[in-house]
């Protein structure tokens, strides 16, 4: 089977198509997804293709079109809700928290909301303290939704199909960093499972645990290391509602040393809950505490140097990663 | 369940609303007495809204309604024994006791709750809409909200979807006044809540909601038009709220004088006397109507009691689905 | 000192006329605190001491009346700002978390936001998944916020005009379970430093972590465990933003064992980020792995018998802490 | 800055218009560069609007705008060094270099953003307002808002408080009929947003904003009236966006053509043409006025060259106050 080489953007892209083409029920709503042609160019060329009803241009009215979302999906549409940024969505969670993940619940099983909603996350362009959030770990808190974080080509390109067949809400969060990264995708790629995370890279002295944005940054990490002759695991979660806990513990259980990185603001990050559950589940398999990188505790600064000293970068995962396996049990 | 077809006989409105005040009589015995517990917000007074509206609707269409829907699920055709099971707690309810008072909800007649948070429900209601525009079917939701909720930027969110997209909603604003303890005045620089539909190229009708024959024609006309594709209708429908908020509200916030004027103008008596007067009702048949009804109330009460407690085993179903979506 | 009793509500109110009275920079707004007297009868009267311009009745508009209050603080104001209860601040989230929290930042510290938000919180009146979250510890992730749980009468007496001298903005929760609360003061009762957890109750065998509405079910625990000979230590948080890790680390050096309680759902809540920094910087103090207690990962259903298995329990409590000083190192 | 007594001369709009046309072709330039990063909205073609509300404003109001902002806050008397520096990230920047190109900030003129969330603003003018109303001080608060802000809920809230509460505020809508590639008719079923305004019983005036004069007159006007404590009102400004939306956009919805219709009505040009028909201007002032404005310009990019970096040590301030506030 011959392969391809597309980006992250362009896979995300062919997912759209597909659902679109494979399912009539399915529609993109969202704010200029349409005539603007998405404002990270997902969406380009479907309006054209698909038409203006099922590629439909929403006004600015986050709350309005999420919760429309979440009411078409109990129409029996299968609707994907495009949020521009997770930035905004703040102005939706009404909608999410308080419908979208307990309508199932509260009417004792008889509605389902089968809505996939999609947003870009996390810093590093640039944009300052109100456009550079990253709150898909904070999201994942929430019981009744399911969140996904695609960091790979094949995940940009099969995670959307899985997720509109899920009966109930999913979150899909696309770091804005990786709508440019290229990889190689197989001719008939398609779906792909939703329940696992992947280890990208298997190792024996530690295990890096990240997911999204990190992803690449945890792997250059993981080749500097190499090169001094540590050896890191690095575990892609895929999934951060639920948690693939089984691989996490599989990996500590391999490597004795975890480290967590997450962009995501230290205090209540997903980082922690990580943290909380190895030490819960494999305290006896641990040579050292559980580390973690996270994002420093402060509105992310415009200033290039400020942001990046304010994010895990490659350099600070390989220096996290050495003090982890210096330190001794 | 109301049928599109011929126009419900007054005699059936008159039914309909005095099944939902009996049961909400019911209910405020029940909750002193403990059986009922959380918050519980009484319809009385307000009856010929819900039961109005409904005459107008399909058993296709959908309803969302708010946390003061239990005469909106009635009047929808719900049994009334789950209905009360839910209050109760009980399995048999009809969200499993899942729910409770504040969050009626039944796939099978379209009822999409019982909505607790003020103007959650419009985006909902938009969205299912959206999906019968989509999918080219010729049905309506109707959506309840307070006055209230006006307030509300989901509220303008909402009607500036449904217009601009033409979607079939019927947007019914039951204005009791209050919201809570706060008077319209008090919440409203605007308090003719027809401008503000209209605002959005949306047609308004004010609706006295104290005539549930009044309430019935204007649903009846704005269903036929929204069903025929001229997009949205809103209908502020007047009325007033006889009790308390909820179970809680010490009522410092009006005076009696207000509440004993606004009930002069209940609506059953009201059809009640029309009906005499036409001759179409007469002690006897209303004794008679309310023997019915006390019967209805009294099996419900019975289901509700005989109800079972759903096993603290499941507590953790109906987080995510058990099965695929229909 | 002579010493009185009242109730948490009370001492609520007291807190707001001292303010009132005190600085007439400050003022009261938020949904019925005027002429309903308050959802929880809190502000029940200051209506007509202190008039309809300071004891403001708002409309059902969170997100502007939040926003109103964030502008009135900069524009010198003291504002109180009542959310009726936490389960409609997530329509205000966007200027908490966009606005309040990130002004000073985006200023470069020439703007501080001196704003206080008041909100009830928190599960077990059987107000169904709408009316029953407990996401005080979600706040928490936010920097720029300093998030307080007051759990005891002096509490409720002295936070208010602490989190009003701060120049930043404050979230005050105040779990809906805890107004009729009662309790002593003195009659000179006043302001209380809002920056140390309190030990509520010394021990010896482990440690309760806890705040807010789990802190009686936490106490009450502690008493039958201390009747089996199990010594127990309580400490209430008291500010879960920033959190008092020098209260939680010197706890767990004198028990070596830590129970965390927390009515937030368990993944990703508060609790995971107390256990998560215990073992990176108590790791070898620890008998045991830290142990957490939380609320059922379910929206909150109405029927009695299943909300009160949902949340944590002064017997699932002591259950919990019999075996976490079962556990051995 | 603008002082509130004598009208501002012809002369001066035109070269507070010409200072920020080319300031903004300069910092498109430097972005170019790589010297000015992140997100870059341009006022290109709208100058008219800030220039001329601006005139109205005393040094005790305020002033709340968009990501949009750099001709707001350089009418309001910023000093272009400063604004420039925040958007090469230096720690000479109006905000340090924290907030870049959309968090404009300066207390000394009371200039409150620079606010990134479309619509998030409008309660924080409303909050300001709020201020000012309860210590009695007669200053007016001028929020800039966008059209595509009135489709969000934050809008509607905000303009119902105020005119509730009687605030003084005046709103400033910027109508250049797109919200990034959303046409208005796209947005709104009721595109005349004046209509918007007058639901909340809010004095509604639309002001052709390509015409800085008009727009100086109609802010002088609703500035006075909003000063006489009447309330807010509600100026529509009808602009258009020369440029793209932002750097990155492909401006795929909408032609040229339509670009260029609307170019013909520069407000520059068109105040130029005026004056000298009036003789107020010939080409030796213009060519002198050029001059002076590129010397400022100059001195600017000056200025922000040489800016420092903030230490990265610092990272962590201005999370929390290091002072208590005023
Ligand atoms: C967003 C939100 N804010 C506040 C509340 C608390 N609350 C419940 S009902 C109510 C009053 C609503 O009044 P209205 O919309 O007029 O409906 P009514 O109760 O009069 O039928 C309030 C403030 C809520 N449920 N949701
Ligand atoms: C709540 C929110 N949603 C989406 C965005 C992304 N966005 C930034 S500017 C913009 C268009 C706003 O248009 P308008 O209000 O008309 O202002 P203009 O850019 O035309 O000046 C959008 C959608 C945002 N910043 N905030
Ligand atoms: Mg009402
Ligand atoms: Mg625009």
């Amino acid at each position: 089977m011959s392969a391809r080489k597309l980006t992250y953007r362009e896979a995300l892209r062919e997912a759209h198509r597909e659902a679109l083409l494979r399912d009539e029920r399915v529609f993109l709503m969202g704010e200029d997804v349409g005539r603007y042609g998405g404002s990270y160019a997902v969406s380009k060329g479907l309006l054209a293709e698909f038409g203006p009803e099922r590629i439909r241009d929403a006004p600015l009215s986050e709350s309005a079109f999420v919760g429309a979302g979440i009411g078409a999906a109990l129409g029996g549409m299968r609707p994907i809700v495009e949020i521009m940024t997770v930035n905004f969505s703040l102005l939706a969670l009404d909608q999410i928290l308080n419908n979208a993940a307990t309508l199932l619940h509260m009417s004792g099983g008889q509605l389902s909301v089968p809505l996939v909603i999609r947003m870009a996350t996390g810093a590093g362009r640039q944009l300052a303290a109100q456009h550079s959030h990253s709150l898909e770990g904070w999201y994942a808190h929430i019981p009744g939704l399911r969140v996904l974080a695609p960091a790979s080509v094949a995940d940009a390109r099969g995670m959307l199909w899985t997720a509109l067949e899920d009966p109930d809400p999913v979150l899909l969060f696309e770091h804005a960093a990786l709508y440019a990264l290229e990889g190689e995708l197989p001719e008939d790629a398609g779906a792909v499972e939703i329940e696992r995370a992947a280890l990208r890279r298997a190792g024996r002295d530690l295990s890096i645990v990240t997911y999204g944005g990190s992803l690449p940054k945890a792997l250059a990490a993981a080749e500097v290391l190499a090169a001094e002759g540590v050896l890191a695991e690095v575990l892609d979660l895929r999934s951060l509602r639920p948690l693939d806990e089984t691989a996490i513990l599989g990996s500590v259980a391999r490597t004795h040393r975890a480290l967590i990185v997450d962009e995501g603001w230290r205090s209540g990050s997903l980082s922690a809950e990580i943290a909380a559950r190895i030490q819960e589940r494999a305290f006896f398999e641990l040579d050292a505490p559980v580390s973690r990188l996270c994002s420093a505790e402060v509105p992310i600064p415009y200033a290039r140097h400020l942001e990046q000293a304010a994010l895990p970068q490659c350099e600070s995962i390989v220096a996290a990663a050495r003090a982890l396996v210096g330190a001794h049990g | 369940m109301s049928g599109d077809a011929p126009p419900t006989s007054d005699a059936r409105l008159l039914r309909e609303m005095l099944r939902i005040r009996r049961f909400e009589e019911k209910c405020a015995e029940l909750y002193s007495a403990g059986s009922i517990r959380g918050f519980l917000h009484l319809y009385v007074g307000e009856e010929a809204i819900a039961v109005g509206v409904m005459q107008a609707l399909t058993p296709d269409d959908a309803v969302v309604a708010t946390y003061r829907e239990h005469g909106h699920a009635l009047a929808r055709g719900i049994a009334a024994g789950p209905i009360l099971a839910e209050m109760f707690g009980k399995q048999e309810g009809v969200s499993r006791g899942r729910g409770g008072s504040m969050h009626l909800f039944d796939a099978a007649t379209r009822f999409y709750g019982g909505n607790a948070i003020v103007g959650g429900g419009l985006p909902v209601a938009v969205g299912l809409a959206l999906a019968d525009s989509l999918r080219r079917r010729r049905r309506v939701t109707a959506c309840f909200f307070g006055e209230g909720a006006v307030a509300e930027g989901e509220f303008h969110e909402s009607m500036n979807l449904a217009a601009l997209w033409r979607l079939p909603v019927l947007f019914c604003c039951e204005n009791n006044l209050y919201a809570m303890g706060t008077a319209l005045a008090r919440s409203e620089s605007q308090t003719d809540l027809c401008v503000k539909a209209a605002s959005y190229g949306i047609a308004a009708w004010p609706v006295d909601g104290m005539d549930v024959r009044a309430v019935a024609r204007a649903a009846r006309d704005a269903t036929l038009a929204v069903r025929e594709g001229g997009g949205p209708v809103f209908l502020e429908l007047r009325t007033y709220r006889f009790r308390a908020h909820s179970m809680f509200d010490p009522e410092l916030y009006r005076d009696a004088a207000e509440v004993e004027q606004w009930k002069q103008r209940d609506p059953i008596p009201r059809l009640a006397a029309e009906l005499r007067n036409a001759g179409a009702l007469d002690d006897a048949s209303l004794a008679q109507l309310e023997t019915e009804i006390a019967q209805e109330i009294d099996s419900a009460v019975a289901f509700a009691e005989a109800g079972t407690w759903e096993p603290v085993s499941d507590l953790l179903r109906f987080v995510t689905s058990e099965r695929a979506p229909q």
